[in-house]
């Protein structure tokens, strides 16, 4: 039993915190760390800097790209970033479309896309869940009819998909599909790329209850797909799907998110006065920042506990739902304390603000502008990628055996 | 005991919850949340005309009621329906403060924020309070016949709009002394102030108010120097029981809202309504709204009684509808699923409602430790200051 | 809307509270009081006070002997009951058997059980639940087979019964037995009032696990029934069950021992000492006391919300199901804060202590003895009479409508 | 980093599950636990000869570990038996007391702690403290070349069978003061000291120790006269962990049979696992055994780091299991229903080893607060005295 990093994990964490140190823009850390909103441009700029660095595609063979990192790797990586404030990388492409095409798609496939994924060329998003379906993604209603015509065999795609997060940036879509109505519910899913530059393809934002524009819907009509942007086999999109999904839950304790929010609701509760004294020292806040803090200690090592499991050849599965459910917990009480820490300047809601603008009008402790939102915005924590109930029902099946 | 309203308040409460189902919708609501002056002047007029302000006074300052039980039905039904207009700064905080301390003079604005034709409000929070009630560090000192006020009032409601304010500043005594608070009316139009609005998170407006050596003349105080600490009090206790009230209307309709999804929305091909562990969760939650129903009614029958009695309730009260009403908001959005998460809901406006009234007046932990702390003051039922 | 008591309830409360002060020895309310068990003689001592005060059976007619109260009245009367650590009234006959008798009885089981219920002449023990049942009442077992022979009509009963509280002093039990076999659930189910001195009649003791002697197994074989006790038609029994058991609801949500027993906690966290202040005064358990202390004030309206709407001709039913949940959760987490509040004290058990031996050690702060006893004998108060669980079940279908 | 136990504590665990698997069922356990004695000498011998009791102590104080994951994994193995034998009292409190301050003459009374032919005990709670490791008002004053003790300790584990005691009682200083602390070694047959055994609601057998006049020779001095804290902040501190560990142990245990009970107990035609309300409901219990574990780890891990790291992994560890513990109690009681109040079945003893143990060496509350005092506190890494 040792919790300590090896000699070689800590040169490695030392070398993640030196590129971070030098290359992650001042300007992009600061945005995170203050909540205000990532456009198009930091995102892309971030994704690039990490691919010139070779530490982009971290769940990829090296063959492809990727960097050969163990699980504790990957998890050093994705904790320093998160304690240095770094954007996240987005997905779709790189932790979820990428393993998919490596596993099921074909050569010419990995030889077009893959690269692309890398160099930024195209910006993937997700097209699994639809209206009504929520934490049932196998109630696929989307259909996908083959045919042929004058430029070849194709699918003609017509649905609707939702909660396509950054959609509005993306020039792709992978989505599950129906291709065979008679089938069983996961039985009959096809997986295809569509390009959605096609015509037929109509994206609306959704705004979340804070204001923001993260999620949209995309309208699929009479949407042309050639057949050669089929991943594996018609009618065998399920197993791509399930696949993608065990790359979701990739870090999903998100242990160094929570440490930098909780790092950030200590300086705040340092900074609030409450009957002239830091809200720190008030015993009842007080309380409740260390059990959250003691909460969260715990995690860390919960989750340390079952990276070790699967880099010792232990299978990961349903330990993931544990991971999900505590993390998220964990992150969405710390985001109420810090709400609650603001007091009556969590009300103000400054859009400007959130966007970074420079003259934006600022009122009362620092965050102020950001506490509410981030509070509300990140409710989605405990819904989305599988709500917790849902995880809890994973539990009680795979491991309680009930 | 008899828990049922008189006639006239029940009469006074389904004409109001009538008029704003028919004319408060959702779309209007939101529309009106979003615009410039984060209310309507119109509707504004229409709850004058209802009766609705004339209910939160009472009979001596131009009202027909103003008791705790009409303040509790009439902010229910608002919270109902997530109404904006200026109720709960205008007539019960500011309006309070005039009719409790107020010169025969002063009174006499009364007449008009009960008839809406004067908008006030109230300026108390600053930029560096965090709830406390005698915490002041705006100052006005004596120049003259008149005072000097300057300091600066956050997140003071609707204050782009207001006719005049009621604003607390230091006259005497170290910055969280209860005594050496005095109120002062002061207009809009004063020089020296400066209101810069913005819009909040649960909809509608706020502002920060500057006071920049703004002169008053003698008759701008309101009440005795240094001892608007008691006005003060009650004028928040009565707003404290507002926004409970408020809360509680807001309760019931994200429950039924939630409970409306549970039995008609269906996954794995049932409704989800059907699925135990939500059921239990929602008959907690069906248990907590009926525990904040009783906080309500508790505070408001305890709204003349001694001080102690009266403030242990209100403060029960807001902890109680703070800790319930952020459970019940992040409680119906988790069980709606992503829809919950969406603007276009009418239930997720009620949820930011919700957490938003426990910043507003106090919160959970402040009344919680409030409630300890009035219940170890000796000397029961007597007046501070 | 008036929170207050009439005039005439106000008078009514004097009433109660000058023959508590009167009546109420103060061994009794001493043993009540220190959380000590009570004999058979202390339950039998204050049955019959209550009896020459006219007072034993509240919920009957006043034609059988009630004493003609109101709702508000009952409650005032349990409430300073509560208050003046009266003991509980033992409720199977006076409370659950009497309303049955008076419903279903014949006149010849009226005049013959009610008197020697008020009088004491018989103890009645309750014979509903069955091993294996838990909260299924309707899964009675136990048979009862009709016959005849040189003595008249009569029933052979075998089974078990279990839970059977103080059926150790009891002479009389009222069971729930099968009557036909092959008739659906709820139906073939009679109640029949079973002579504990019969042959065939056994009482195991069930010791809970803090070393209490409440409960019993109540093994029937072979037991003779003269079908005279056969109460209402047979096969009906149900009918009788259903209503007993919204007898058994009565006074269910416990606010005045609630009281009581924060009262107590208060005096507990006064006198002992942390740091060298009152417990009372350290904020967190400050914080803790005072939300128990609010949520039991929001309680006590509630409660009194809706014995007005029964007084006032609404429908009891459903919400007594949100009484007994709330009500002895307040109830189980005062038990928890007079626990905590002992320390080191609260392990210490001296069984000799709480049968009231005088000369039994003393140790710690006072109520020591008896704190970590309470806490586990109450658990019992989230499973008995319908868990908790059962009851939000019966919230979900019969008040949400889900 | 690695979450894998060496292979000789992994042989040690399994040695020592085995055993209490075979000899120390629940009919055993319980007649034990009803013993006038309160444990088993003869099985205490048998724990001894498997080396448990050598594996708590270091190689240089007689044993082959002494590691804070030794302890945990025997503690855990312990806490699965519910057994009832004084490893805590004699081997890890008074044994750490004296391996951390003991002169070498003291030390060779470690032998025969480490064989199990001599046990001691560890007496520090009093009648009027409440978990606080510096408030000590049994006093000794100096006389002569001795000293002579004065007080009452409370709650002494197996104290009428203790061979001596480890006492701390007050040399100088305020009663409050972490300086003027001294330890002493009290042999069991010292006139004027007096042993009133009882019971336990969790099993087993406490005392209070009386101490009247009790003549100590200059010997019986443990460690510098005044400086006995930091000795008795690290005994206790390892006998935190071995509590933890315990807890830890029976929480699995009670978690194993409330499964089992789940998948094999009926009601309304179906096992009662399959009602998804208690599904959530053990979902979330084992997420909270989960971090329980991982609490455990993080302490065990800490023992050998500075103090304020040490410590605060400690508290955070005690405060995790004392709150996860009476969680995990009470739902496998209601989980289990009528049965789980019953004597008969051993959860019900699980269940009140785990909330008992939370009124050992200080409770959630107690050591949430120290966990948040330690943080504040300047210049970590220091020891304080």
């Amino acid at each position: 039993m040792d919790l300590n990093f090896t000699p070689e994990e800590e040169r490695f964490r030392d070398e993640v915190r030196a590129f971070l140190a030098e290359r992650l823009p001042e300007r992009l850390s600061s945005k995170v760390a203050g909540g205000r909103h990532l456009s198009k441009a930091d995102m892309a700029e971030w994704h690039a800097i990490l691919n010139a660095r070779g530490w982009l595609a971290n769940h990829w063979p090296t063959e492809y790209g990727g960097p050969g990192w163990t699980a504790v790797e990957k998890f050093i990586f994705e904790n320093e970033c998160a304690l240095a404030h770094a954007p996240r990388i987005v997905p779709f492409g790189v932790n979820m479309l990428g393993p998919v095409l490596i596993k099921y798609g074909s050569e010419a496939q990995k030889r077009y896309w893959l690269p692309r994924i890398l160099d930024g060329s195209d910006w993937w998003c997700q097209g699994y869940s639809e209206p009504g379906a929520g934490s049932d993604l196998a109630a696929v209603r989307t259909s996908a009819v083959r045919g042929v015509d004058g430029q070849g065999e194709h699918y003609i795609v017509n649905g609707q998909k939702t909660w396509t997060t950054l959609g509005q940036y993306a020039n792709m879509i992978f989505c599950l599909v129906r291709t065979d109505r008679e089938a069983k519910k996961q039985e009959g899913i096809s997986f295809l790329l569509v390009d959605m530059t096609s015509p037929g393809v109509e994206v609306r934002p959704i705004i979340t209850l804070d204001g923001g524009y993260e999620v949209n819907e995309v309208f699929l009509t009479d949407v042309r797909v050639p057949a050669e942007n089929l991943v594996g086999e018609e009618n065998r999109g399920w197993n791509c799907a399930k696949y993608l999904l065990t790359y979701e839950r990739t870090n999903i304790a998100g242990v160094g998110l929570s440490v930098a929010a909780l790092e950030r609701l200590k300086k705040v509760a340092a900074e609030v006065r409450r009957n002239g004294r830091p809200l720190a020292e008030d015993p009842v806040f007080a309380a409740r920042l260390a059990r959250v803090e003691i909460d969260l200690e715990n995690m860390k090592t919960t989750n340390l506990r079952m990276i070790a499991a699967v880099a010792g050849g232990g299978v990961p599965g349903a330990e993931s739902s544990m991971l999900k459910i505590r993390g998220t917990e964990i992150r969405q009480e710390i985001l109420s304390l810090t709400r609650r820490a603001m007091g009556v300047h969590a009300r103000p809601f400054i859009a400007a603000a959130l966007d970074g603008e420079e003259d934006a009008p600022h009122f009362g402790p620092d965050f102020a502008h950001a506490a509410a939102a981030q509070y509300f915005n990140n409710r989605k924590l405990s819904i989305f990628g599988g709500s917790n109930e849902i995880q809890k029902n994973i539990i009680a099946k795979m491991i309680l055996g009930l | 005991m008899n828990f049922e309203h008189t006639e006239e308040r029940r009469m006074l409460a389904d004409s109001l919850d009538r008029f704003i189902a028919a004319q408060y919708g959702f779309e209007t609501r939101n529309r009106i949340a979003a615009s410039s002056q984060g209310f309507s002047t119109e509707l504004w007029q229409r709850f004058a005309e209802l009766g609705v302000l004339g209910a939160l006074f009472r009979e001596e300052d131009g009202g027909f009621g103003g008791s705790g039980h009409d303040i509790a039905v009439v902010f229910e039904s608002l919270g109902r329906g997530l109404v904006l207009e200026p109720l709960l700064g205008s007539a019960v905080l500011a309006g309070e403060a005039i009719a409790a301390a107020g010169s025969n003079a002063q009174k006499a604005l009364l007449a008009a924020i009960v008839e809406g034709g004067t908008i006030a409000s109230f300026a108390h929070d600053e930029p560096d309070t965090h709830y406390e009630l005698a915490r002041v560090t705006t100052s006005a000192r004596r120049d003259g016949d008149g005072w000097v006020l300057d300091g600066v009032k956050s997140v003071v409601p609707h204050g782009e709009h207001a006719a005049f304010f009621v604003v607390s500043a230091r006259t005497s005594g170290a910055v969280d002394d209860a005594r050496g608070i005095s109120l002062f009316l002061v207009p809009a139009s004063a020089a020296g102030l400066a209101v810069r609005g913005m819009p909040t998170m649960d909809g509608g407006r706020v502002a920060q108010v500057t006071f920049d050596s703004v002169r008053l003349d003698t008759h701008a105080l309101l009440g005795e120097d240094g001892h608007g600490y008691p006005t003060l009090e009650r004028a928040v206790g009565r707003g404290v029981l507002a926004l409970c009230a408020e809360a509680l209307g807001a309760m019931e309709a994200a429950k039924a809202a939630t409970l409306d999804y549970l039995r008609t929305r269906k996954q794995f091909g049932v409704p989800i309504g059907s699925f135990q562990a939500l059921q239990h969760r929602m008959a907690d939650l069906l248990l907590e709204v009926e525990q904040a129903r009783s906080a309500v009614i508790n505070a408001a029958a305890a709204l003349e009684a001694d001080r102690i009695t009266r403030e242990r309730a209100l403060s029960a009260a807001k902890y109680s509808i703070g800790r319930i009403g952020t459970l019940v908001a992040e409680e119906c959005i988790q069980l709606h699923g992503g829809i919950g998460m969406t603007w276009e809901l009418p239930l997720s406006h009620y949820a930011k409602r919700l957490v938003m009234i426990d910043h507003q007046l106090g919160d959970e932990d402040h009344h919680l430790q409030r409630y300890i702390d009035l219940g170890r003051e000796p000397g029961r039922a007597h007046e501070p200051v």
